[in-house]
């Protein structure tokens, strides 16, 4: 029997349209269920069928939130799987590979892989159908990966029970057809997944979760317009805020969703729209808007590849400056960035309180890897969310106001002002995109145009969500800052740098707007050494370090920026740092050895 | 019971002395008054343009919005609260130009808000250049040789888009455009009033004289039925839309909300208070649950 | 001479296996060819969407724009360059959805363009949400209880802005899908052929199977003739739509260049050399002058 | 007779639509056509009819090319204009006001500022009706600033010949009347204005001059769409361009507006778009994909008081960030900004230049003082215009090319690909926002698209646009940065300093993309203090210059930045540099000397 790896690779790969994807998420949801961490990554392009692409599991017992390079165990329903990812595959690897293609390995295949081929089209035929080949080959691997076939049972009922005993018959059959004829023909004993606490996780993607925080937080209204990577949160949504008496409005475009959110925010409820880039340029003069109305509004940008259609399925953090200072004008905005399936949620719930709070648009920068790939949590913070509803006036104050007129935008000292909703009696004032006086009515005085300015800006002033958050030694030799989905791949990183005796901290930011510029400042200060990781081509992040003033002197500033479409893996951090740090030790060995199969060959024999 | 006074505001109107918009203000006041509205229960949703001003003038709760949205924004007002009378009003720039996917949406869509389209062929703030409904050969500072556009033609273009209230009014007819908006706010649907409402500054065609000679009250043919679709489109082509009336209705057909599953039966999601959306939460537990 | 085989290229066309656009582009690569054209002189803006990749597939030049936004686009291609044949394609969703707007003001600024639209009723690309054209009640994952709006009805709607050349042809049906498109493109002016084109992964109510049934030529209706608006308007109501053919065509009407003052006398913008352009400059003296 | 201040201002204000603007444009042609240079500003709201306006015209002998806040002579049509403008007065100064309304001085109206009541309603009727009051009180002005009649009939002949004989006739007789009014029962002497060059001066506004930079370049396509202040450009290429074959479309929006240069661009046609703020916002998407699809493109935006709506009528500087950065994803852009007249003119000009040799979007940041406002110049530099159409590839090239298919995003040293435009025949390819390989098909692989955001990037390395013009000795004790309309303001103010012995530079940034960052440093280097002037509320120059790093350890940097919608008058830069530089005698006396009607009282007897 094998070790087990530190974190187990399993990846299968074919065309688009054949059920990757699918295939990943069952073998991602039963393990997850079993009690193990998952991870779950795809690599695909925007067409519906046709052209590679493959959906990589990472399966250990401990939290795993990010990609590698490093595979276990290949699926490979075509050749061209085999020949683009056959680098990844570690010493006592297996290539699964169906028979009818009659696959070969390249020969560049690393030492001590093995092609196993099986006749997965075949024996799916026998099961019911070539539809039943991943099950075939889901089978196959749960004999390889040492599983119980009888969870995969279970989802199978679960998921296809209402299509009728006959459909869930075949796909039962195609597991176990898979599993005998892994267990019969293949060589040796099965690989040892480490083992598992046995409490089941969740299986989500941070679009899911974040549209449950939305739900959470008493969003009700839910205007969208498809987008590639964001449509899962309207589609989670739709499924769901029926339920609650709430709607979900599939727009005619971004402009239209922007808009249903400013009326629904105006008029009070909590309401959002989720896009991606190009719908966020669109949103532009919409955002404008609800800064300069004082709405309250949600907007998340589920990033991904630009400039303009850019790459629409691939990995990318470049809309930073373009969600803060986007908008013509001068309006304040809100914008935070979830790093983790469990902030996706916490991030989608507190958003609605902040926006309420803050009388402003708050603008949820969420990233493609975060939003569409798949991560375990033990729970969602579900319990911590609160609602607050801010400075919403009540019906005695506003009889007192009476006749003389609501001022819905008086002049306090944070800036905040009174509101009053619509069907309020009393309440009644304009809001307007103009320039407005306290009452809301237009007025372009000059004294009057400085004082609103500086009171629409001086809301953010207060503005408590968390800079950031931190984690490692008070004065580490080197600080690691991340935004975004980077987290569990920094956190990788800096487990093997640790192992060789760095003192390594990683601090990942949650807040862009405001700037937590002194917040950071004061956490830099006096540090030798700090590692920007950011996937964008220019770097915002730095860039932003840099406006604000947010870089002590004497900090050293080294950065790894990427926009290539493919999510950083923990040896892109590791070894710049280790190399600037001296680190000795074979840190190359390390980020291998974890995940390898000890002894090489021993796992097939 | 609100009076007419209840929807005036102490605001002087900003537009030219005799502009069309006047007009159309007070019919919609008058409109809300007769229909017994409270002014905290109307939300009026304005776009940009001369016209657009027109919220600033009114005690209700406005909103005044970009250029073009105003109907996507007074669904979103809908949607929170449909308990709340919701009115959109704008130019015909602010319609039909900017605003003409959102229009010819609403129209499909039919949530139950009123469209009022202050409708002067130009556009009046930026100070005169044609707009989608000019007459063609319409000169301006933008186009010196002559507007050589075809004129977009909004209520035929609504009922084909399959609009369930279809209507034309003219500022200089006040008493008929109040009538108008009124039972255009009492359809349940999506109600659209074409005000046609001249600009005395910029518009030296479609004068208030040229309208006072060629409209015509469609409501006073004695073949006229509001529900005749083909009746109604083939009139607008034989007339070139100088009508007025309720072109066109249909009152059969269910509103967004009333399709929306669920919707009206449930409070209007604005109005829920930070406990009931607190106990809404609890809901949440199960729904994380099925991701396990 | 080009030939059939000019227009093609060697990539491999990315939709499904059997997918209705694989026959909207070999319908277009054959009028193309059966028109003469050279593919130098051929001018294909696309759209974003599944359709929207047909520009990948057709040796031409080609123009791949954001969503929605064909037709500005070509039209200004067709200004620069109006010796160019210009033909503009996208989606359903690009064109009635997110580009409605530049639909309808297109059809009523008449430019010489052919605009094909793919209409799958369905957002396919984006994996199978309901569409502008698809039907009521239709479920898809943004709308798990079904679609509850009314959808869009192009060829009326194209009728009523005011168009002069409204087709639909099938993808199931090349060899009239081609006469189609080769007519829309001979004709002077905006020609809008609706191709449908149905999508065999998401779309299980519209399928080959439903058209094949469905659909009537109307060219074939003993009353047929291609110049009547109100017959045309009056069949396309009686059948939902489901038709084929030229359903309208109005040859009189100029087009958009053809009134734009001096324009087509003119040598071609994008065709003025740097020589030409600063010859042209020495006339700009005179005009700065008439600031003295 | 009075002394000749060194600008002589005189202001007309009344009720909007009541013909305030075209009088003072009168005035300003008139006496530019003297040979006098002229600025002509204008307070406006976003209101046909009704409301204050005035128009103000500074007279010089000399350039003068900003607003003030000093006025000798005001022309009052209504109460409510003596109210709002009489602090401006100067001793000396005179009111002259209508009779009808029975204008009254404020208590606070500064010592020696007479009133002097007119008839002008009742002359007016006179002379053909109550439209005729402007003219009269131009009569009036005429008289009192020491002018000839004849060159205003001559502008009244020119004006309304076309509209025949009695038009004329009732124009002349009203100035006449106005004239003659104010000679016989004014008291004392007229004033003298500076004596002029006697060369008549072009008089036009930043849009019209950006205009007629854009047609001779070459420019024959604009779509727009209207909105103040940016209108002005469209009307006047509507005027012109059908006689150049070109045409001027009027879309339904900017969104259509940019795709259609997006369209004409890539056809090859030197196509343009302007507006302002909103429309900027809408343009995002749009210009994304002219970075995207290497499109030659101009586009530009005369901004305006934003966030949203704003104040469309009111200056600002506050689009700066949304034109460099605003779009999703990474686009490279040039921006440019102009502040002068001829700066306008060139501009409109270069940056079809920049386009066709970048094959990117080039966006020209104008301002509403420049662009609506009315300057004198001398000539514009018409001459100096080239036209350089960049890498287009020649037809026997394109031959050679063949069947292989031709390369239009080729990689090359500078990043600057071979152009081909439909039409030639081999040059077929596909332009996409989609990132694509060097033919332009979609293409997602990680190296093809690190090498293509590195390529288009690399291209703005080569932009030779001058970074900003320096005017002062090589190193000041003070050197003011500014950009736009600013340039005028700063100018004034720098002659009051250097008058008091300061030693100060002027240093006008013209390009904010590529950011000058290394050439401002190399300015910077070494000077004590710089002194930033910018109009807007958050400081977006300084932003960017931090976030280069363009400040150079040691300088110290204050700046002046406001967003209360008045441009700057010279003395709100020059009161705080001077305190700054300690600077010894009354700076502020100066200030107002050079305008100062002496001695006081004198002027009007
Ligand atoms: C995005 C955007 N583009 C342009 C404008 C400038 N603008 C203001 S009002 C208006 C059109 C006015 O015409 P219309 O809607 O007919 O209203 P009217 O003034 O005639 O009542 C325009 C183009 C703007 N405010 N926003
Ligand atoms: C501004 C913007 N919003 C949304 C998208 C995402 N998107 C890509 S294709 C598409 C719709 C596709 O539907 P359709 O136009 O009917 O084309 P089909 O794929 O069905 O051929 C959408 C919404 C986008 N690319 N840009
Ligand atoms: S410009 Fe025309 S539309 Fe605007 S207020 Fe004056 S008359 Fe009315
Ligand atoms: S998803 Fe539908 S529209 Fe897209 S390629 Fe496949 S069949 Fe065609
Ligand atoms: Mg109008
Ligand atoms: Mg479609």
């Amino acid at each position: 029997m094998a070790a087990s790896p530190r974190v187990f690779a399993w990846k299968i790969g074919g065309d688009q349209g054949e059920g990757i994807d699918s295939t990943g998420t069952i073998l991602a949801t039963v393990l997850a269920r079993a009690g193990y961490w998952i991870y779950g990554y795809k690599w695909f392009s925007s067409r519906i069928k046709g052209g590679h692409t493959h959906f990589k599991v990472r399966i250990s017992d401990r939290p795993v939130n990010g990609a590698s390079s490093d595979t276990h165990v290949l699926v490979a329903l075509t050749q061209e799987t085999i020949d683009k990812n056959i680098d990844e595959l570690l010493p006592g690897g297996v290539v699964l590979a169906d028979e009818a293609f009659r696959p070969r390995l390249p020969e560049r295949t690393p030492a001590g892989v093995r092609l196993v081929p099986i006749p997965l089209s075949e024996i799916a035929k026998r099961a019911g159908g070539a539809l039943m080949r991943n099950m075939v080959a889901l089978g196959a691997s749960a004999y390889l990966l040492g599983l119980d076939l009888e969870p995969f049972h279970e989802f199978v009922r679960r998921r296809w029970g209402a299509k009728g005993e006959p459909v869930v018959e075949a796909n039962i059959k195609a597991l176990e057809e898979g599993y005998a004829f892994a267990r019969e023909h293949l060589p040796g004993e099965p690989f040892r997944l480490p083992s598992p606490d046995g409490r089941p996780k969740l299986t989500l993607t941070g679009n899911q979760a974040l549209a449950l925080g939305a739900v959470a937080a008493g969003c009700r209204i839910m205007a969208g317009y498809p987008i590639t990577p964001a449509t899962g949160i309207m589609e989670t949504l739709a499924g769901i805020l029926p339920k609650f008496g709430g709607a979900v409005l599939q727009m005619e475009d971004e402009l239209a969703a922007v808009h249903v959110v400013a009326g629904a925010g105006y008029a009070g409820a909590r309401a959002m729209t989720a896009t991606s880039g190009p719908g966020i340029s669109l949103m532009q003069e919409g955002i404008g808007l609800l800064s300069m109305t004082e709405t309250p509004s949600v907007i998340v940008d589920v990033q991904r590849a630009g400039p303009s259609t850019g790459e629409p399925t691939k990995v990318e953090q470049s809309d930073l400056l373009a969600l803060i200072h986007g908008g013509h004008g001068e309006g304040p905005r809100i914008v935070i960035v979830p790093s983790s399936v469990e902030e996706c949620f916490s991030d989608g719930a507190e958003a609605f309180n902040l926006a309420e709070r803050f009388q402003c648009p708050v603008i949820v920068a969420s990233d493609l890897a975060l939003g569409e790939f798949l991560h375990t949590a033990e729970d969602l913070p579900l319990e911590q969310v609160r609602i607050e509803r801010g400075a919403l006036v009540e019906g005695e104050e506003l009889r007192q106001v009476g006749e003389t007129g609501f001022q819905r935008y008086a002049f306090t000292p944070t800036g905040i002002s009174p509101r009053s909703l619509p069907g309020q009696p009393h309440g009644q004032f304009l809001a307007t995109g103009s320039e407005h006086n306290v009452f809301g009515h237009v007025n372009e005085e000059p004294e009057n145009r400085r004082r609103m300015m500086e009171k629409r800006w001086k809301k953010l002033e207060a503005v408590d969500f968390p800079a950031f958050t931190y984690e490692g030694p008070e004065r580490p030799d080197a600080l690691v800052v991340g935004l975004g989905y980077t987290r569990g791949v920094i956190d990788e990183a800096l487990e093997a740098l640790r192992a060789h005796g760095a003192s390594v901290g990683h601090l990942q930011v949650r807040r862009l707007s405001p700037f937590p510029a002194a917040e950071l400042r004061r956490r830099l200060e006096g540090l030798p050494f700090a590692f920007l990781v950011e996937q964008n081509a220019t770097g915002e992040l730095r860039f932003l370090l840099e406006a604000h003033d947010a870089i002590p002197a004497g900090v050293v500033v080294e950065e790894v920026h990427k926009a290539d479409g493919r999510p950083f893996v923990p040896e892109e951090i590791a070894r710049p740092v280790a190399e600037r740090l001296g680190l000795q030790g074979d840190l190359e060995a390390w980020l291998r050895a974890g995940e390898q199969l000890a002894p090489v060959g021993e796992a097939v024999r | 019971m609100a009076t007419l006074e209840a929807f005036k505001t102490d605001e002087k109107a900003w537009w030219c002395p005799g502009c069309g918009d006047f007009g159309v203000l007070s019919a919609l006041q008058k409109a809300l008054a007769d229909l017994d509205l409270e002014p905290e229960k109307v939300a009026l949703v304005a776009g940009i343009g001369c016209s657009g001003k027109i919220g600033n003038y009114i005690n209700s709760y406005n909103l005044h919005v970009t250029h073009g949205r105003t109907l996507p924004a007074a669904l979103g007002v809908k949607l929170a609260n449909p308990s709340l009378t919701v009115i959109a009003a704008g130019g015909d720039g602010d319609a039909f130009a900017i605003g003409m996917s959102h229009f010819a949406h609403a129209v499909r869509r039919n949530m139950d808000v009123t469209y009022i389209v202050m409708d002067n062929h130009i556009y009046g703030l930026t100070k005169g250049q044609n707009s989608p409904t000019s007459d063609p050969g319409a000169k301006s500072k933008a186009s010196p040789w002559g507007n050589v556009e075809q004129p977009v033609r909004p209520l035929s273009l609504a009922i084909s888009a399959g609009a369930t209230f279809v209507a034309q009014g003219f500022s200089g007819n006040p008493r008929q455009l109040t009538r108008i908006i009124e039972e255009a706010i009492r359809h349940r649907g999506f109600s659209f009033v074409n005000a046609i409402s001249p600009c005395v500054t910029f518009n030296k065609i479609n004068t208030y004289d040229f309208y006072r000679k060629s409209l015509v009250d469609l409501e006073q043919d004695p073949e006229y039925r509001a529900n005749d679709r083909a009746w109604a489109l083939r009139k607008l082509l034989e007339t070139g839309e100088l009508v007025t009336g309720i072109v066109y209705r249909d009152d059969e057909t269910l509103s967004l909300e009333e399709r929306l599953p669920g919707f009206l039966q449930a409070k209007p999601v604005a109005q829920r208070t930070r406990e009931e959306l607190e106990a809404e939460k609890a809901r949440v537990r199960q729904l994380i649950e099925s991701y396990r």
